[in-house]
């Protein structure tokens, strides 16, 4: 049987197939270069990136949960700068597309990162208006449908790649917001990041991160992801990359039924190295037991029965 | 090669009170371990995802076995305690960076606090010169006989005064006050930083193995992250234990949290 | 060594301990009472009431996820007088105290309920604004905090019993609904309901759920409601019963250091019909274990270290 | 008593190709289980954390083993499979109501579909007069010879020919044409609801063994609802399978979804 055609589009970049991996829980792909052919990924999502190096939070940064993990790294990163410099030539080794995360506290840090990145070749720019873990900025500007059309718009003027906007799930209504980053410009969306938690280690009486609370991921919070994918989905034209607890094919699969165009992989990669290649594999074996020919049939695929 | 391995338990026992050591039959890394380097452990419960990391006890590279020595303190490592001998266990490793073993040092200073002592075992092979380890604990020691048996020369403190000097491990240092060229250290956080105090007060240069709660063990999350200044740089800089340690040089740790 | 004082103060109303049943997850106690002696709860929270009889949603009503599972019942339950006719005259053969959870579609519907429920000596009502799985009423009540001070304040007017207000965890931002709800009135507060959640079964390429969302329970969920219960309990005064995931006693100590008061065992019950029971001697066993003499002790236990 | 258990597997075997049965030791439920009941079997997997109710096939009250039968249709019927003789399972039961045995009733009808065939093992047990059975499947028939030994007489469907009759079942309860006093039937929705037409033509009376997904299993969640209208009602209501059923009067249920 022939393979099938894995292909998937997103503001008119081809990627070889639909699998990323989730900012920041991949580094800047150097780490799993060394267990897997990072030539197969679809895109890899770097961490989040802002303009200059910030030292992040405190630790303990990582708590476990049942079916999950709590974090609050703060978005410990050395600054567009040095990314640029340091990782982003090794990632241009690679048959692959480069996604760049990209954090400000204010609207014109965002900016000044996606204009740097404008002189590189990168593939696209994901709008990280979504991180729990940042006091100023982040999820502030994630969490308010007027806040998010502004900042979008303003990075949109000023990026010369497609502009992905990474939406916040600690929301009462996440269609309002995916339709203001829409507003803004956004070319694609992807969710979910985090959701706000917190772990108390009761022998010590204290919370276990230094940070005292933190963002949920891993399979815990699939549902919650897709059901948002399933509404935004529903309410935008837009691309989706969907991610939440993703640790197989299947679950793909599940994200993509949602809506979802593109899919990532975050905390599985700490449990499975290969999991990125895992999951492509698993769709690839989905679509050939279902006779799939694309991403897209599997996206338009799902069926609501009239109850 | 640092990889996923499935190696097969090949024993199993308590050594003392909630204490137990495991060995693994796992040629690639007892083959290529390196003192003081630690290996990650995932338990067989699904709800339990991260994995747990464990240093490295001691190696056999003829044998290619590979022995752990761990506490059980909270549910993964519980869980790893009810695994028996003929079940296997998914690891990754090794991992992080070993102690440093530089050439003209010739008194070298083990100091291990509980279960800090373990990764001191393998260190104390490659060591020439003469080894003296300083071991605390609270109450029952462990693993003071293999030291010995490396050629350790042995110096016990419990806290109760079970086995050995009345005291902590600090207070035994004080007390023998030997003037060794390298402090090597693994043990609780206060401990560290007190040797750490000890070794600067004396001119001894010393390593300390730390610990961080971690997610990835290879560098990509930055979970695991502690405050450390390099010689020469302003500020500290939040860097990686997994990945930039677990062994670091005692002055470039940031203690004052 | 004697027993440490395990009884509680909500609204003037003394429970011998803290631990509850989540409404919706227990019946109306008669079925776990096959299981244990419910003379030992602190408190029996039915399942939501409304003024005449619902029918509920579509089967599938349930799905399972990883660590928790869906939800969309849809609040079937018989209306206020069948209750008070069938399940009332059980409850009151037993000395605890009958805390009664109330739906409705309209304001006026909800206060049907509470004023009917007047005339009876349950001990407490539990409004219920979040439930996700009602078109109309439920959660919409629950998200926008200007509705949710006017319908508990509606309630309050014409409840005779204390009035517990129980919180969508679906929100931006818990802290401003909790101040709304203690604003209009509520004399504690309840959280949280689930979160909402969909899961997709592939191979038949549909939702699982007939309602296709539902809500998420289960120690998935935990993290996320402990946050909340900080949350709200350093925002409002008044007493709040912590639930989501609870499925030991360690878990329940965990809600009480985060600032809860009372706490209720949920999708537990379905997993283990001696839940309940374990839960509290496992609280128990927690206050001997390091000396704590009073619930309220263990409330104000925790400590955040300036890091 | 309905309680939970935790009984000892005392053989396990794939009797068809992912079909698999699995024997207890539980006296309590042998000793209180009616035909037409279930149980709930719980996962030693945590992250599956709801019960799987499975109907008991068959009981044995001297010996006081309990017999299940049951299909590998995903992640917790595949870890029921993978567990061992000596293993302990947890289990909450008997559970739900039996098939009705009415006095009077001569000529009984068991109507099964694949693996709903199971409960009609220790049904046909407590049946007396005549009893034929019905037994429809895809390509491999379960239980057969079972029936046979309990004195069922035997007609087989099979959707591929490959034994027996082929076609499904309610072509061969077309063929044979029996008119029984009662049908009592379990397995697939498609097929109940064909069954109760088929009883209705002829006038006899059915009863069917409903499925659907469920939590508690005690009747608390009200998550195991079907729409069932009694003799009587002017409305149908939800009622709850694993209480109110799962067997219920195939007149009484609402087949339009
Ligand atoms: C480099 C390194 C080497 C270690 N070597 C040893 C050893 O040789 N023997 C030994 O007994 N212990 C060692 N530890 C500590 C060991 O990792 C923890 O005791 C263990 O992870 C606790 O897991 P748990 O599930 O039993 O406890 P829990 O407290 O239930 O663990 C919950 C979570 O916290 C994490 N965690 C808890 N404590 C620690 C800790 N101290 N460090 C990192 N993560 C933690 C766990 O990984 C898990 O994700 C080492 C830690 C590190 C970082
Ligand atoms: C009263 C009753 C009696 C049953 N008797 C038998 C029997 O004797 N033999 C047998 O093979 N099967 C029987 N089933 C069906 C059996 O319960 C399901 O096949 C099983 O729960 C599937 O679990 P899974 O984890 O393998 O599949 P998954 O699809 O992974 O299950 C996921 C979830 O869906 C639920 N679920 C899936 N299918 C069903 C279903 N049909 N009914 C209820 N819940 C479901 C599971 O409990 C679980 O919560 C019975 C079901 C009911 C309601
Ligand atoms: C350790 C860690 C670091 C993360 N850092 C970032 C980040 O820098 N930028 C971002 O947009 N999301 C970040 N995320 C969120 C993930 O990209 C992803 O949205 C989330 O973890 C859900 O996916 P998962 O359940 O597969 O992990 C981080 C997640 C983890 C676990
Ligand atoms: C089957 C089911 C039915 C529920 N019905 C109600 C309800 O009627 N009213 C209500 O306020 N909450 C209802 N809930 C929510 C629970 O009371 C509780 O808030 C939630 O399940 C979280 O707790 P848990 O994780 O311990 O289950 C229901 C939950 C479940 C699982
Ligand atoms: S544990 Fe992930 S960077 Fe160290
Ligand atoms: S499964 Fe809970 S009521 Fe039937």
């Amino acid at each position: 049987m022939s393979k099938p055609d894995m292909k998937i589009n997103i503001a008119g970049i081809e990627l070889k197939n639909p699998v990323m991996t989730a900012s920041g829980t991949f580094g800047s792909g150097k780490e799993y270069g060394e267990y897997i052919d990072l030539n197969k990924l679809g895109a890899i999502v770097v961490k989040g990136v802002s303009d200059t190096p910030w030292k992040g939070n405190d630790s303990p940064r990582i708590a476990e949960t049942y079916g999950g993990m709590l974090n609050s790294i703060g978005l410990q990163n050395p600054g567009v700068e040095t990314f640029i410099k340091e990782d982003l030539p090794f990632l241009e080794q690679y048959d692959t597309k480069v996604i760049v995360n990209i954090v400000g506290r204010t609207i014109e840090e965002y900016c000044e990162v996606a204009e740097r990145l404008g002189d590189t070749n990168i593939d696209m720019v994901e709008l990280n208006i979504s991180c729990p873990n940042v006091k100023e900025g982040g999820v502030a500007f994630g969490t308010d449908p007027f806040m998010v059309e502004e900042v979008t718009k303003a990075v949109k003027k000023v990026a010369k790649q497609p502009l992905i906007v990474k939406l916040s799930p600690n929301v009462t209504d996440i269609v309002s917001i995916a339709k203001a980053a829409v507003n803004g410009g956004a070319d694609a969306l992807s969710l979910i990041n985090t959701l706000l938690g917190m772990v108390i280690d009761i022998d010590r009486r204290e919370p276990v991160l230094a940070n005292i609370v933190g963002g949920l991921s891993g399979p815990a919070i699939k549902p919650v992801a897709v059901r948002m994918v399933y509404e935004v989905a529903k309410a935008v034209d837009v691309p989706i990359i969907g991610m939440g607890g993703i640790m197989d094919g299947e679950d793909a699969v599940e994200f993509i039924l949602a809506g979802a165009t593109g899919v990532a992989v975050g905390m599985a990669n700490f449990i499975n190295p290969t999991a990125t290649i895992d999951v492509l594999s698993g769709i690839e074996d989905y679509m050939i037991k279902y006779g799939f020919n694309s991403i897209e049939e599997i996206r338009k695929g799902l069926v609501i029965s009239d109850f | 090669m640092k990889k996923l391995y499935y190696p097969t338990i090949i024993e199993q026992k308590q050594i003392a009170q909630g204490i137990f050591s495991m060995k693994l039959q796992c040629d690639e890394i007892a083959g290529t371990a390196l003192p003081g380097q630690f290996i990650n452990l995932y338990c067989k419960e699904h709800e339990l995802l991260l994995p747990r990391p464990i240093s490295i006890c001691e190696t056999d590279k003829q044998k290619g076995t590979v022995m752990l020595v761990y506490a059980v303190v909270g549910r993964g490592t519980e869980s790893f305690s009810r695994l028996q001998k003929g079940d296997m266990i998914k690891v990754l490793g090794p991992l992080g960076n070993g102690f440093k073993i530089e050439k003209g040092v010739n008194i070298h200073m083990l100091v291990g606090g509980g279960i800090g002592v373990p990764p001191l075992v393998e260190l104390s092979k490659h060591l020439k010169g003469e080894v003296y380890a300083f071991l605390g604990f609270a109450h029952n020691p462990i693993l003071v006989g293999k030291l010995k048996n490396y050629g350790a020369k042995i110096l016990v403190a419990t806290e109760d005064g079970n086995v050995g000097f009345k005291g902590n491990v600090i207070e035994l240092l004080d007390k023998k006050d030997i003037k060794g060229d390298m402090i090597y250290s693994c043990g609780p956080k206060p401990m560290l930083k007190a040797v750490s105090e000890w070794a600067k007060g004396r001119g001894i240069r010393a390593q300390v193995s730390m610990e961080e709660r971690m997610a990835c063990g290879i560098g990509v999350c930055m979970g695991c992250t502690r405050k450390i200044k390099k010689k020469g740089e302003k500020d500290w800089q939040n860097r990686k234990v997994c990945t930039d340690g677990p062994v670091f040089w005692s002055e470039e740790v940031i203690w004052d949290e």
